[in-house]
């Protein structure tokens, strides 16, 4: 959409304003005849993460495809950002990439500058504004992150919506198409203080059993469980229709 | 009733729709022991204008049966006289059989619903009291023809503003007497005329006991504005 | 009378020779066999007494009600067949009803008259409908005072002090004619109405009655209402010691 | 998460004169389990119009006949009509045949009366449970136009998303390895019931107050309450 480069050489001070003016009225003009709503669902997929005890895990379904048309079963959306961070892209499949490619430039200048691995509550204010900063034509995916502080190793989640408002919950949280099957199946099955191997099972259930009523999601699914010394990926047999 | 023969009125080459044009705001209902209790200020608005100031809104239908409209008042107006047609021809009748508040209710919910589905509603919500099986009876019906009975309601603004201070009261007090439901109604409708910009200082307060109705009326609301003494920034 | 069984009488849209048309007499004629009905119209009200015959003892007391609401202070009266007579009543209510929806108000007696005589009168020009075999009385109380009038089936009507329909008709009317009704209060018309339905009842041909009694007036705030229980005891009470006085000064007579 | 609601925000398209709109929802869960012998619907009481609370305690079931209750939820007012015609209907069956109306009977009845109004339909999600004439447990589900479906379990409304998942991988053993499904008892489809509207009541603010459970088995129907969480 709009801001196709980052940064660039800088026109002068009115000049850029009225740039930027007429980017964001095209971007509103372009939103006001595509509801944004049909995004969400044009590509499918879902994620979720969960808080174990001293782990985090987060999993996600592997489909790529275009409205009913599906088109590939190996479609990654949980990306590594970090040792023991990881985040995951829910909707509009380019914007997934997109998003992750930007997130991943800024956070290499970060960990350059500040030469150390960056907080989870730090990247998360870094997606947070990479999204505000498109407020007005905005990406459309519902970030996941889940990650362990790099010195206390404590678990941490969050998820946003599409402008980056951002919820840290103590349990878990559920992005994608079938987010409503999503907490309904966490609420249930989620416990304090799961083990990594509850933990992994827990989320496993949540998520296949969630997508397995959401036409658009599912076609495999990967867990990555993330603890202080291992990170544990699987992926998960699913119902492949 | 017996309306002009309309059409059957499809969806999509309905070029007008209904408004309401001289309205009533909320309308307050109350259950206590021994009997219910309907309040509401007898303001007809004309949009944002307060044109006519003395619109009772609040009705005994009869021995057992007190209603109280919001809304459109002219629809409310019809549904009156159709209302006192049906209990005039019933005492007419002379048999000893006399409309129940559940009875009025239901038939309410219908003639609303009926009106909703040919997509030409009465635009009100009422709330109807009395004794029912020598129980007290609240009830109410909006212009969808959704209805529900519950020991405190309220409608319009009322819902926001003056149903959660009724559950407040009700959970200190469960059974109230006829004293505090009216002090409580009161102390609702003084709120209202603090925040509902269609509100009145002058209000109806219908009660239905097991021994008689009495409507009273016109009624003030006590009005303390000290606090624009409090007020900086603006004169 | 001549021209009876010649086939004149077969429908109500034709007239015998001398220029009667026999259905609306036969119609009168079913009126005559039900209990007698009178309306006493005072200075400060409007009083009914129906002498209602019961055939059996098995019948509820108060079944089969010969005086009906109209409106909330319009009363009718009713002597013949019961069920041409529901019929009227339904009529009237409508007009009423129908009168307080256009115009808000109660309908003014006169107009109710005036619709119901037409409504009956209609049912005598036809020969695919006979005319109602009953005649009704029609009572309120106005602002300007007590209203009363009677309809017969050929939908003549007239506005009347007092009037009596029914088997013994004649017998209640000369004694309606000796009561001063002009400035009677409703009180004393309950009495004379009750004493003078015991009166004209014959013992020998209908065993069993039930009074029936109703009023509007000044003193019902113009509702239209059974007389109260206590008043219309007393009524009863004194009609019937009445009845004693009449039989002790008979045998005087002889 | 938020801004699902704000995407109408985006389709503003100029001034709208406000048109009446014929329909409402008002918030409100079912759920139905059966067993071999016995059936369980539930429902929870609150009647809700977008933000605010009509009332806590209104029951969304409608006994029908002894063996037979219906769960209806959506627009209330189509809801009262929907069933106030439902039992008039059954009325007139008893009156015809002698004899009241089997569950499979209502199901097809109540299919061809929502399909009936295919083109201005009753907005609401019905679940109809109950003893088939065999005394077997049976759960009807039925979209707003009458599309019917007999199941052992089903859950409707405006959690209904966040349940059905969770009935299908806890009742119906989906997903789950070395497990052979059985007809579920009573005891746990009581336990499941209530864990599931315990969860609806955190996530769906359309669910809460209290739930009513109607056990209907050949000795009749018994009716339980549970409180849920009221904010």
């Amino acid at each position: 959409m709009a801001g196709l480069c980052e940064g660039g050489n800088e026109p002068p001070g009115s000049l850029r304003a009225i740039c930027k003016l007429l980017f964001d009225l095209l971007a509103l003009f372009i939103e006001r005849f595509m509801p944004f709503q049909s995004f969400m669902i044009y590509n499918g997929g879902a994620i979720v993460a969960m808080k174990g005890k001293k782990c985090v895990a987060i999993a996600a379904d592997k489909r790529f495809g275009i409205q009913n048309q599906t088109l590939a079963f190996d479609f990654q959306k949980i990306f590594e950002m970090g040792p023991h961070l990881f985040i995951g892209l829910p909707g509009l499949a380019t914007d997934t990439q997109t998003v992750h490619q930007r997130l991943k430039f800024r956070l290499n200048l970060y960990e350059l500058n500040e030469n150390r691995r960056i907080h989870p509550k730090t990247f998360a204010s870094m997606v947070s504004n990479l999204l505000y900063e498109k407020r007005f034509g905005p990406y459309f995916v519902k970030p996941v992150i889940a990650g362990l502080d790099p010195k206390t190793f404590e678990p941490y989640v969050c998820n946003m919506d599409l402008i980056g408002s951002p919820n840290e919950p103590e349990d878990f949280v559920v992005g994608g198409t079938c987010s409503e099957q999503l907490y309904g199946m966490c609420e249930v099955l989620w416990k304090p203080d799961l083990e990594p191997d509850d933990l992994f099972e827990t989320i496993s259930q949540a998520l296949v059993n969630a997508v397995d009523s959401d036409a658009i999601s599912g076609w495999g699914a990967v867990v990555h469980v993330i603890e202080k010394d291992k990170i544990t990926t699987r992926s998960i047999k699913t119902r492949m229709d | 009733m017996q309306g002009s023969a309309k059409c059957i009125v499809s969806l999509d080459n309905f070029n007008y729709f209904r408004a309401p044009i001289t309205t009533g705001t909320s309308v307050l209902g109350i259950t206590f022991d021994g009997g219910v209790a309907i309040a509401a200020d007898i303001l007809g608005s004309y949009g944002s204008l307060a044109r006519f100031r003395d619109c009772p809104r609040v009705m005994k239908v009869n021995d057992n049966i007190i209603l109280g409209a919001g809304g459109d008042y002219a629809d409310f107006q019809y549904l009156k006289d159709v209302i006192e047609q049906k209990i005039l021809e019933e005492e007419c009748l002379d048999d000893g059989f006399s409309l129940k508040p559940r009875a009025l209710h239901c038939w309410l919910t219908r003639v609303m619903y009926n009106r909703r589905s040919k997509l030409d509603p009465f635009w009100n919500n009422f709330i109807v009291g009395g004794m029912q099986d020598d129980e007290p009876f609240l009830g109410t019906v909006d212009k969808l023809g959704t209805a529900y009975l519950d020991r405190h309601i309220a409608t319009g603004y009322g819902a926001y503003i003056a149903l959660p201070l009724m559950r407040e009261e009700a959970e200190k007090k469960p059974n109230m007497t006829e004293k505090d439901a009216h002090k409580l109604l009161v102390k609702c409708l003084q709120v209202l005329y603090y925040r509902d910009a269609r509100s009145f200082p002058k209000f109806q307060l219908a009660t239905l006991t097991r021994d008689g109705v009495r409507v009273e009326g016109p009624l003030n609301v006590e009005q303390n504005w000290e606090v624009a003494h409090l007020v900086r920034g603006y004169l | 009378m001549s021209s009876i069984g010649t086939g004149y009488d077969l429908s109500a849209s034709q007239f015998s020779p001398d220029g009667r048309v026999f259905q609306v007499e036969y119609a009168q004629k079913a009126v005559e066999n039900s209990g007698t009905v009178i309306g006493l119209r005072g200075k400060d009200g409007v009083v009914f007494a129906v002498e209602k015959l019961v055939t059996s003892k098995l019948y509820e007391p108060g079944a089969n009600r010969r005086i009906f609401n109209i409106d909330k202070n319009t009363g009718m009266a009713v002597a013949g067949l019961i069920s041409d007579a529901r019929q009227i009543v339904e009529t009237a209510r409508t007009e009423a009803m129908n009168y307080r929806a256009q115009y808000g108000s109660n309908i003014p007696l006169q107009f109710l008259n005036e619709r119901v005589s037409m409504y009956m009168h209609a049912y005598t020009l036809y020969s695919a409908v006979r005319p109602f075999g009953c005649s009704i009385i029609l009572g309120a109380y106005e602002a300007d005072g007590p209203v009363m009038y009677m309809i017969d089936p050929s939908g003549v009507s007239y506005g009347y002090f007092g009037c009596a329909v029914g088997k013994a008709k004649q017998a209640a009317k000369t004694e309606i004619e000796k009561l001063k009704l002009a400035d009677m209060s409703c009180k004393e018309l309950v009495k004379e109405a009750a004493r003078i339905i015991y009166l004209v009842h014959d013992e020998l041909k209908d065993k069993q009655f039930e009074l029936e009694l109703s009023w509007v007036g000044a003193d019902t705030k113009g509702v239209f209402q059974r007389v109260p229980p206590e008043v219309f005891q007393e009524a009863e009470k004194s009609a019937k010691a009445a009845m004693e006085d009449e039989s002790d000064s008979d045998t005087e007579d002889m | 998460m938020a801004l699902d609601v704000a995407s109408d925000y985006y389709n503003f398209s100029g001034p709208k004169t406000a048109r009446f709109n014929p329909y409402s929802e008002n918030g409100g869960s079912v759920v139905a389990i059966a067993g071999d012998d016995f059936a369980l619907l539930a429902s929870d009481t609150r009647l809700s119009a977008d933000f605010s609370i009509y009332t806590r305690e209104q029951s969304k079931l409608f006994r029908l006949s002894d063996t037979t209750v219906l769960g209806c939820t959506g627009c209330w007012c189509d809801t009262l009509t929907l069933t106030r015609i439902l039992e008039a209907r059954m009325q007139m069956y008893l009156h015809e045949h002698n004899k009241p109306m089997s569950t499979p009977a209502v199901a097809q009845m109540l299919a061809t009366m929502l399909y009936y109004k295919r083109f201005f339909p009753y907005y609401v999600s019905n679940v109809l449970a109950g003893l088939d004439e065999e005394g077997k447990g049976c759960v009807y589900s039925y979209d707003p136009i009458g599309h019917c479906e007999l199941s052992t379990y089903k859950a409707r409304g405006s959690a209904g998303a966040l349940l059905q998942p969770l009935l299908d991988n806890q009742i119906g053993f989906q997903n789950m390895e070395n497990v052979t499904p059985e007809p579920i008892k009573m005891d746990r489809a009581m336990a499941i019931l209530k864990d599931v509207f315990i969860s609806a009541a955190e996530r769906d603010i359309h669910t809460g107050d209290s739930i009513l459970i109607n056990i209907i088995t050949k000795d009749g129907i018994k009716v339980e309450k549970f409180n849920l969480r009221r904010d």
